[in-house]
């Protein structure tokens, strides 16, 4: 192993040499500079290499002598990793440091090198003062680092910062040497292995060193001098900062750690997990990215620090020490590649006047930094997190989990909100090209996906399958340059290819799911041939997200399942955020998406999935109401109106009419690993009927107001999935049946009306269905898709849709839910209002001369809907095509109520022929067809105005197309149930959330001194705190 | 049971034949009925058949599209289907219609085809009064619907079925076995509905349009027309079959048929006498309100 | 006892230089105070055996600190009176 | 327990020391002037580097320099703790570069025609 | 006053903290087991009469590297903040001019010389008597410090002040090596003869490294106060 001490003789040297070589010229300075950065990053990646490949950790004595009398460093996994990190860090923001670094004084370039070094002693020394000694290396080393380029807001910060920081190191010192007097060394090990530590005194020594290292590390609310660095500060500054500081920061308090008293580190917990809630509260409130980016950098540092001081105390986990290091470490290694990258970027970014929106290759890596350090998969975040969670679920913590999986949340809205409009940026603006500055956040992005990659794939998802979203998201990407219709080919064959390589391993439950998520998807990539050109990002997304689909259906393990689910999550979102002004919905999805996904998480990490007894009791609810989350039952439902109706069009269908069945399936699943039972027990089952039945209720209520095409179409998914939990709760056969018969239908309708949508949407260019009217004659098949499919959703006969009504009412009349058939019936009958007025204002009427040139959608959308509509008449001639799978997929779990007789269906309370019902209206239509034929004399077409107008004639279509507000005498009746309650809800509650968040950035007011008297008040409560815990 | 399929085609043809006379016999005399109610002297009773004839009859017709041709098609099919899937003699092989296709669901769903029907029809004529029309009786529907559901659903848990054959079969035995006397708030509650569904006053203002020329059909005229004012006929019979077959026992030959639904229609036409208008939300939070209130009770005291 | 008795009275010199020097409103009577404690806090270390330390905390705590300090003062144009120019740009000779 | 016996237990240097300690963090808290926080700070060392000292005094003892007279055997019987003496020595080699450093900025921001008191620097909050 | 109170409160917490600690522990009869060690140790191990050089130097001298290393980041930290072009002083403009008499112009010429020399004498003699890089360093650069007072208009040559600073340093990691390769690790003294305890030419090495500390430390004190004064370009 090479002895740690040559580096720092190398980076001494160079540090004392550098004037020496400065005159030689800057570039050689620097390259002096980055190159002896680059040694560290070398001997750090050589020893790593070592010691994961089974080699010792090493101690190094100093002058001949080894621990007790002499100061020692050791070389072990964790020092090995925090010197990789502290150098990689250094070389990653050298891309955004070096032009400055040109210009400005030498001191600069000294401080990075001291820096750099003096983190590096950090993390390996064993020796506490020595420990000190580098403190102050790097501390020195950060302020000059800070003012370095003379930006004045820095200088102040500057200011600020070194108060702190002398706090800091003098409660420090008083610590060492209260340890040295007790224990009779400086040595860590030796200090550690003693008792002499254990008395008042030594407890009160330990508290010293411990209370200055926590606030080096930043804690709530003693943190305002290092938010007011990262914000002002050269962006490659506040990266190594919150990077690389960081990193040995933390690796400092994980050696003191054995010093360390169940009291201590039930400090360091609580103050690591207030300082990880409160820095995000405060983040959420921040519109300054670089603040932001700070304060969500001190909540990740408490994070780590909690969970390392967690897993010591009580054996979080498994005990091992192995758990911390793989937790810990692994956040650890998420915060620091993901915050240094977008410390880079944010300050590349928002450093520039341009507003516009990012180049595709910042985006991506924007993206992959935000989405890493939220914790999304396949990052390394993502891995630690579900560990975490685990543990944290096993041993009953169940407020910490709350905390973590909140505070995630809150991280999550505000980094996506920033990421949501830097990616839009503002209209007209030329895009903001990265340059020579996207090295380090792109490189970021890649470790990060590396890391994340070979860590899942190594670990606990070695199946490649569940990688394929994620393989065809790149893929895509790299080849978005090629033509758009190109890449949706590939996208579809993509999704048939993923199709038949699940299949064999799929149940009948996902078979019967793949064909609605893949063929979904596959369809959706078809119909986005519509538009030529690359539509740049549309593809990648797509097939990302239909994959993961496919993966969730493939998924063996919660993990697994989780993993995929997320997957999911993000690209989906990613694609509602690619629509037109797709900003806010984005953010709205995200954040539920994640709601539900992180309850979902915290029950699967329960135990919520094994079919246990933990599954059957509420981990199995926390599940279930993460899967409703994502179902979008009415009171969270608030995202999914705008996230259908601004995404891509095709997008919107893809969501409505294939990705909102995942959540169906995964109830199904879950329901199937308990034995087709809901956890919870009987009430669960009643009140999800309930919910189910509200949900459906009220979209087809909120549709009916709309004008928005797709917004109507949104809400009555919203209303449809209603009917499908409704049945699904009645946990019988005929539920059963009746809610698969749903989603298969649904899907089926779902498609027809967006892809017909789309087709309108493409060729009138305007969503508002007042602006529309009479466009039957000019996209007559358009108009006979819509019309089958609000045939079919109204249900109808002789259409399938009936099929789905007839087998609703026979569950919930067969199941005694008298209540809920009723109410059911009104909220079907409310969805004719909104189903005729959609056709109606668009296809009938009178039409706009405006729209005069309008022709009939491009075929990559008509012929998928051809399709859709011989399958729709298919199964409703037949109805056992659909019903037959079905029966057999439901099987005798339930005690048999449904069964076919030939063609005829019969339930416990009645019987229906699809068949016949076909035969006999087929027969009466063509009856009343022949008689209407065989008596029309002499017709004639009218011109457009020539109608019986109370005397007068109309010159406008805008006066007799009656579309605007169509249903107001019903809002007038009925208006109060849509009242937008859930809306103001989460309103009030982000308002509420917000107002924490306002109330406690009050404290960061500025004021140098008021940060120092933060920091010494932290101390005293702390102090007081040992003394009662 | 098994009927050759051609014989049943002909049977229900004969059926269909009985009841669209009888439906538009049934119009002719209320509209007398109630002219002399009124004190007027009236119409003829066979008003209807003249309207319907002189209406086909006419040599011109002008059009707005295909799906203007279509919704009298639509609605004439609603109507003939909707009473195709009702039997309305109990055990009569004649009157047994294509019963066998569904139950009551089916019914009850049907009867939307040919309102969805015309209403596009109507809607692709291009005049506002149909689209305010179709508005307001598909806001009164959905209304109306709730009362009447409920009562249905009472109706099912009384006798355990939806099957209509089935229904009528448990009322055999006499006027005490009729749901009107076993559970009277059902048969209250699906009453109200009946006045809605049949945009009787004081639930008319969905037809008010049309009073001005004439409504969600203001653009018919000639052969369309006549298809629309033969449906109503046959629907109107349908539904009274209907009625009678849940809620008054049903019948065991065709004259008892036509006194009890003679009966029921009555009820309706001399209610409607005597109420003013109600605007479509006044009407929608009526029907919401005690009707519905009368359907919940009624459904509670079959679930007892 | 009789060192501890010097390092007592030293200690109280230490303490009231110190509050002065915290308290006085002449910054210069600070910066010299503040030297004072160092230079009592050189005096104590000489007491207690520590002749390296003592000769560093006089030299550089009392002695080239000071130096820094008044070098600094003279620079950044400060005013002696501790509250003169709290909000600034009162300083603008010759800059921009 | 005599007062005397109390006294002489205890540690007089490291009395002092920490009550300067307090007294600096009071000044560090209490005086907004930018020159009076680095002041506050300089007295804040010099306490700590007393009670880092403290631990190594034992009463009667010499200093930890051997003279020609004393061999080595002798001299651990002799002599006081070298250990603080030789951190002390760091810790004000440390903290000069820390006061010259703070006072940098002092004078670079008072040259950018920033205030004397640090209340005037609070631009970037919240 | 809700900040009096505060601050009252966090000065008596850390009172709270403090006190018992400090006062809690009382005085040391003997030393401990470690400062044993080394007084019994150092002068046989590196021949240093100072044991408190013995540890500063050798035992403990990657912390005094690590210290130098402190002090040289200070020196470029002032140096970079405060050069005459962030200051805002014009290229002509003197720093300061003090008016100084030709006695004392001639009087710190010679104080100068003398107090050069003796911080040589302390650095030279560190491991021997009280004292040693850092103090003879302080010296020296009081020494530059009085000529500045005595000579405003002159300058330090940045030159060769940047030079003595770097290749002590140099020469003091160079050391640090040279005990790595020479004897039994990085900073060991014992690549030059230990000599006899007591004698200027003892120590091993430990004289040339607190003679190259008091080098660079006077070079980067003196650093110091020339950019306090204004003289950075």
């Amino acid at each position: 192993m090479v002895n740690p001490l040559w580096l720092f003789a190398l980076s001494l040297g160079a540090a004392f040499l550098l004037p020496l070589v400065d005159r030689l010229g800057r570039r050689i300075a620097l390259a002096l500079v980055h190159g002896v950065t680059a040694a560290w990053l070398a001997a750090g990646i050589f020893w790593l290499s070592i010691l994961l490949s089974g080699g010792e950790a090493m101690d190094f004595g100093t002058a001949g002598f080894m621990a007790p009398l002499a100061i020692v460093l050791r070389v072990g996994l964790a020092e090995a990793a925090g010197v990789t990190a502290v150098a990689l860090t250094g070389l990653l923001a050298a891309s955004s440091l070096t032009r400055s670094l040109r210009d400005a004084p030498l001191g600069g370039s000294m401080a990075l090198l001291m820096v750099l070094m003096g983190l590096s002693g950090i993390v390996l020394t064993r020796d506490l003062f020595n420990l000190f000694v580098f403190l102050e290396i790097s501390a020195i080393g950060t302020y000059g680092f800070l003012g370095f380029d003379d930006r004045k807001p820095a200088l102040r910060a500057a200011f600020k910062y070194m108060i702190a920081g002398g706090l800091a190191s003098s409660l420090y010192l008083i610590g060492v040497i209260y340890v040295y007097r007790l224990a009779d060394t400086l040595n860590l090990d030796i200090a550690a292995s003693g008792t002499a530590l254990s008395g008042p005194a030594g407890t009160a020594a330990v508290f010293f060193l411990l209370a200055a290292l926590l606030v080096e590390l930043k804690p709530f609310p003693a943190n305002g001098w290092a938010v007011d660095a990262y914000e002002t500060a050269h962006p490659g500054v506040s990266a190594i900062l919150s990077g690389a500081s960081a990193t040995a920061l933390l690796l400092a308090l994980w050696k003191i750690l054995p010093l360390l008293g169940p009291a201590h580190l039930s400090l360091v917990a609580a103050s690591g997990l207030a300082t990880f809630a409160a820095g995000n509260l405060v983040g959420a409130r921040q519109d300054r990215p670089l603040r932001m980016l700070g304060y969500s950098s001190v909540a990740q540092v408490g994070l780590v620090a909690a969970v390392a001081a967690l897993a010591r105390l009580s054996g979080l986990g498994d005990g091992g020490s192995d758990f911390a290091a793989m937790v810990a470490g692994g956040l650890l290694l998420n915060h620091l590649l993901a915050k240094t990258g977008l410390f880079l970027l944010a300050g590349a970014v928002e450093d520039d006047r341009a507003r516009g929106p990012l180049s595709p290759l910042a985006l991506a890596a924007a993206g992959i930094l935000s989405a890493a350090l939220v914790g999304l998969p396949p990052f390394p975040g993502f891995w630690a997190k579900w560990r975490l969670v685990r543990a944290l679920a096993d041993s009953g913590r169940w407020w910490i989990l709350a905390l973590v999986l909140g505070g995630s949340l809150l991280e999550a809205f505000y980094v996506f909100r920033w990421l949501g409009a830097r990616t839009k940026g503002e209209a007209g603006e030329a895009p903001v090209r990265l340059g020579i500055r996207g090295a380090g956040p792109v490189l970021a992005a890649l470790l990060l996906v590396a890391a994340g990659t070979l860590g899942g794939i190594r670990g606990p998802v070695p199946d490649l399958l569940l990688w394929a979203p994620w393989a065809a998201a790149a893929v895509l990407f790299l080849l978005d340059g090629i033509p758009g219709r190109l890449k949706g080919i590939l996208s579809a064959a993509a999704a048939a290819a993923f199709g038949a390589a699940v299949w064999g391993r799929l149940d009948g439950l996902g078979q019967f799911f793949a064909v609605m998520l893949l063929g979904g998807g596959a369809l959706f990539s078809i119909a986005a041939l519509r538009k030529g050109g690359a539509r740049r990002g549309l593809y990648p997304l797509l097939s990302a997200a239909t994959l993961a689909l496919g993966a969730i259906l493939a998924a063996r393990t919660p993990l697994e399942f989780f993993f995929a689910w997320e997957t999911m999550t993000a690209a989906s979102w990613l694609l509602v955020l690619r629509g037109r002004d797709g900003r806010k919905p984005a953010l709205s999805y995200i954040v539920f998406g994640l709601g539900g996904a992180f309850l979902l998480m915290a029950g699967l990490a329960a135990g919520g999935w094994d079919g246990g007894t933990a599954a059957a009791g509420w981990p199995g609810l926390l599940v279930l109401a993460g899967l409703l989350v994502k179902a979008g039952a009415l009171g969270v439902h608030v995202w999914l109106p705008g996230s259908y109706a601004e995404s891509d069009d095709e997008s919107s269908g893809f969501l409505s009419a294939a990705l909102s069945k995942a959540p169906v399936f995964a109830l199904f699943a879950l329901a199937l690993s308990l034995g087709a039972a809901l956890p919870g027990g009987p009430w669960t089952s009643r009140v999800l009927g309930w919910l189910g039945l509200a949900t459906a209720l009220g979209g087809a209520l909120y549709a009916v107001y709309q004008e928005d095409i797709k917004r109507t179409l949104a809400y009555s998914s919203l209303g449809q999935i209603g009917y499908i939990l409704l049945a699904f709760a009645a946990m019988d056969q005929a539920g059963w049946t009746t809610s698969l018969y749903l989603a298969l239908n649904h899907f089926l309708y779902k498609s027809m009306l967006f892809l017909a949508v789309a087709g309108v949407i493409q060729r009138t260019g305007t969503r508002n269905m007042y602006e529309m009217g009479g466009l039957i004659k000019k996209m007559p098949v358009s108009f006979l898709s819509v019309l089958m499919a609000i045939i079919a959703l109204s249900g109808v006969p002789p259409l399938s849709g009936f099929g789905g009504k007839w087998l609703l009412y026979s569950t919930l009349i067969g199941k005694g839910w008298y209540l809920e058939a009723a109410v059911a019936f009104f909220a079907s009958g409310v969805a004719f209002l909104y189903l005729y007025r959609l056709i109606h204002s668009i296809f009938l009427g009178q039409p706009k001369p405006s729209q005069s040139e309008v022709r009939e959608a491009p075929a990559a959308l008509v012929l998928p809907q051809l399709l859709l509509m011989a399958v729709l008449m298919a199964v409703s001639v037949f109805p056992r095509l659909m019903l037959d799978p079905i029966l057999a997929l439901v099987g005798d779990r339930f005690p048999t109520t449904l069964a076919f007789e030939g063609s005829r269906l019969r339930s416990a309370l009645g019987y229906w022929d699809g068949t016949l019902t076909m035969v006999v209206t087929g027969g009466v239509f063509a009856l009343c067809l022949a008689w209407m034929l065989a008596n029309l004399h002499n017709p004639q077409s009218v011109r457009q105005f020539n109608i019986v107008f109370a005397a007068e004639r109309p010159l406008r279509p805008e006066t007799t197309h009656y579309a605007w507000r169509f249903f107001e005498p019903y809002r007038k009746a009925l208006g109060f149930l849509t009242r937008e309650r859930a809306e103001r809800f989460w309103d009030a509650f982000g308002t509420g959330a917000a107002s924490v968040g306002g109330a406690l950035r009050r404290l960061y007011t500025g004021n140098g001194q008021t940060y120092a008297l933060h920091v010494v008040l932290y101390v005293a409560v702390l102090y007081l705190l040992l003394g009662v815990l | 049971m098994e009927t050759g399929i051609l014989v049943r085609v002909g049977y229900a043809l004969v059926s269909l034949f009985v009841i669209t006379n009888y439906g538009l016999l049934l119009i002719g005399s209320m509209a007398r009925i109630s002219a002399k109610v009124q004190g007027r002297v009236g119409q003829p009773v066979w008003q209807p058949y003249i309207d319907i004839v002189k209406s086909t009859a006419k040599r011109n017709s002008i059009g707005h599209g295909v799906m203007f041709y279509l919704g009298p098609v639509f609605r004439l099919a609603g109507g003939v289907g909707t009473y195709m899937f009702i039997p309305a003699v109990y055990g009569s092989v004649l009157f047994r219609n294509f019963s066998d296709s569904g139950d009551l669901l089916l019914v009850m769903y049907f009867i939307f085809f040919g309102q969805l029907g015309m209403a596009l029809g109507a809607s692709e004529g291009g005049h506002p009064y149909s689209a305010i029309g179709v508005s307001r009786g598909l806001a009164q529907m959905t209304a109306f619907e709730v009362p009447f559901a409920l009562s249905v659903i009472a109706v099912a848990i009384q006798y355990r079925t939806l099957d209509i054959t089935a229904i009528v079969a448990a009322q055999q035995g006499g006027f005490w076995n009729w749901t009107v006397a076993t559970n009277p708030l059902a048969v209250a509650a699906a009453l109200i509905a009946f006045l809605g569904m049949s945009m009787h006053n004081p639930f008319s203002i969905v037809i008010a349009p049309q009073e001005i020329p004439i409504g969600p059909p203001t653009e018919y005229q000639s052969n369309l027309l006549g298809m629309l004012q033969t449906n109503r006929a046959i629907f109107n019979g349908a539904k009274l079959v209907l009625y009678m077959n849940l809620y008054f026992g049903g019948a065991t030959d065709v004259v008892t048929m036509v006194v009890k639904t003679f009966l029921i229609y009555f009820i309706n036409v001399f209610v409607g006498q005597a109420f003013p208008r109600f605007r479509v939300d006044q009407s929608i939070r009526f029907f919401l309100g005690v009707p519905t209130l009368i359907g919940i009770a009624s459904v509670i005291i079959a679930a007892i | 006892m009789l060192v501890d008795a010097a390092i007592l009275v030293s200690g109280f010199v230490m303490i009231a230089a110190g509050i002065g020097a915290v308290l006085a409103r002449s910054l210069l009577v600070s910066i010299l105070l503040s030297g004072g404690v160092s230079l009592v806090a050189s005096l104590v270390f000489l007491l207690m055996g520590a002749p390296d330390v003592a000769m560093t905390e006089a030299a550089i705590g009392s002695g080239l600190t000071t130096v820094v300090y008044l070098y600094a003062m003279a620079r950044a144009r400060q005013p002696d009176e501790e509250d003169a120019d709290p909000l600034g740009d009162a300083v603008k000779g010759g800059r921009r | 327990m005599s007062i005397l016996e109390f006294v002489s237990r205890i540690n007089p240097v490291a009395a002092s020391g920490a009550v300067l300690v307090l007294v600096g963090v009071w000044g560090v808290l209490a005086r907004p002037n930018l020159f009076k926080i680095a002041i506050a700070t300089s007295v804040l060392e010099t306490g700590v580097n007393l009670v880092i000292l403290s631990t190594g005094y034992i009463r009667g003892r010499t200093a930890p320099i051997l003279d020609s007279a004393a061999d080595a055997s002798t001299a651990a019987a002799r002599m006081t703790d070298p250990v603080p003496q030789a951190l002390v020595l760091t810790a004000i080699v440390i903290g000069l570069a820390v006061t010259a450093l703070q006072l940098s900025y002092a004078v670079r921001l008072r040259a950018a025609g920033g205030g004397s008191s640090i209340e005037s620097y609070g631009d970037e909050k919240w | 006053m809700m900040r009096r109170v505060l601050v009252f409160l966090a000065v008596a917490g850390l009172a709270a903290a403090l006190l018992p600690l400090a006062l809690g522990t009382g005085v040391p009869e003997a030393p401990g087991a470690l400062a044993t060690a080394y007084l019994e140790d150092a002068p046989g191990d590196f021949g240093a009469a100072n044991v408190v050089t013995a540890i500063v130097v050798s035992y403990r001298g990657f912390d005094t590297l690590g210290e130098v290393a402190v002090l040289f980041a200070a020196t470029a930290g002032v140096g970079a903040l405060l050069t005459r072009k962030r200051l805002g002083i014009g290229d002509a403009e003197p720093a300061d001019k003090p008016a100084a008499t030709e006695i004392l112009v001639t009087a710190t010429g010679l104080l100068t010389g003398l107090l050069v020399m003796f911080g040589v004498y302390i650095f030279l003699h560190g491991h021997l008597t009280p004292g040693g890089g850092f103090q003879g360093g302080v010296v020296i650069a009081t020494a530059l410090l009085l000529g500045l007072l005595a000579r405003p208009e002159s300058k330090l040559s940045h030159g060769i002040l940047s030079a003595v600073e770097s290749l002590s340093g140099a020469a003091y990691v160079g050391m640090g090596l040279a005990g790595a390769f020479l004897a039994w690790g990085f900073l060991d003294p014992r690549v030059l003869p230990l000599g006899r305890i007591g004698s200027l030419v003892s120590a091993g090495s430990i004289p040339v490294i607190y003679s190259l500390i008091g080098l660079k430390v006077g070079a980067e004190l003196s650093g110091i106060l020339d950019a306090l004064k204004g003289d950075r370009e």
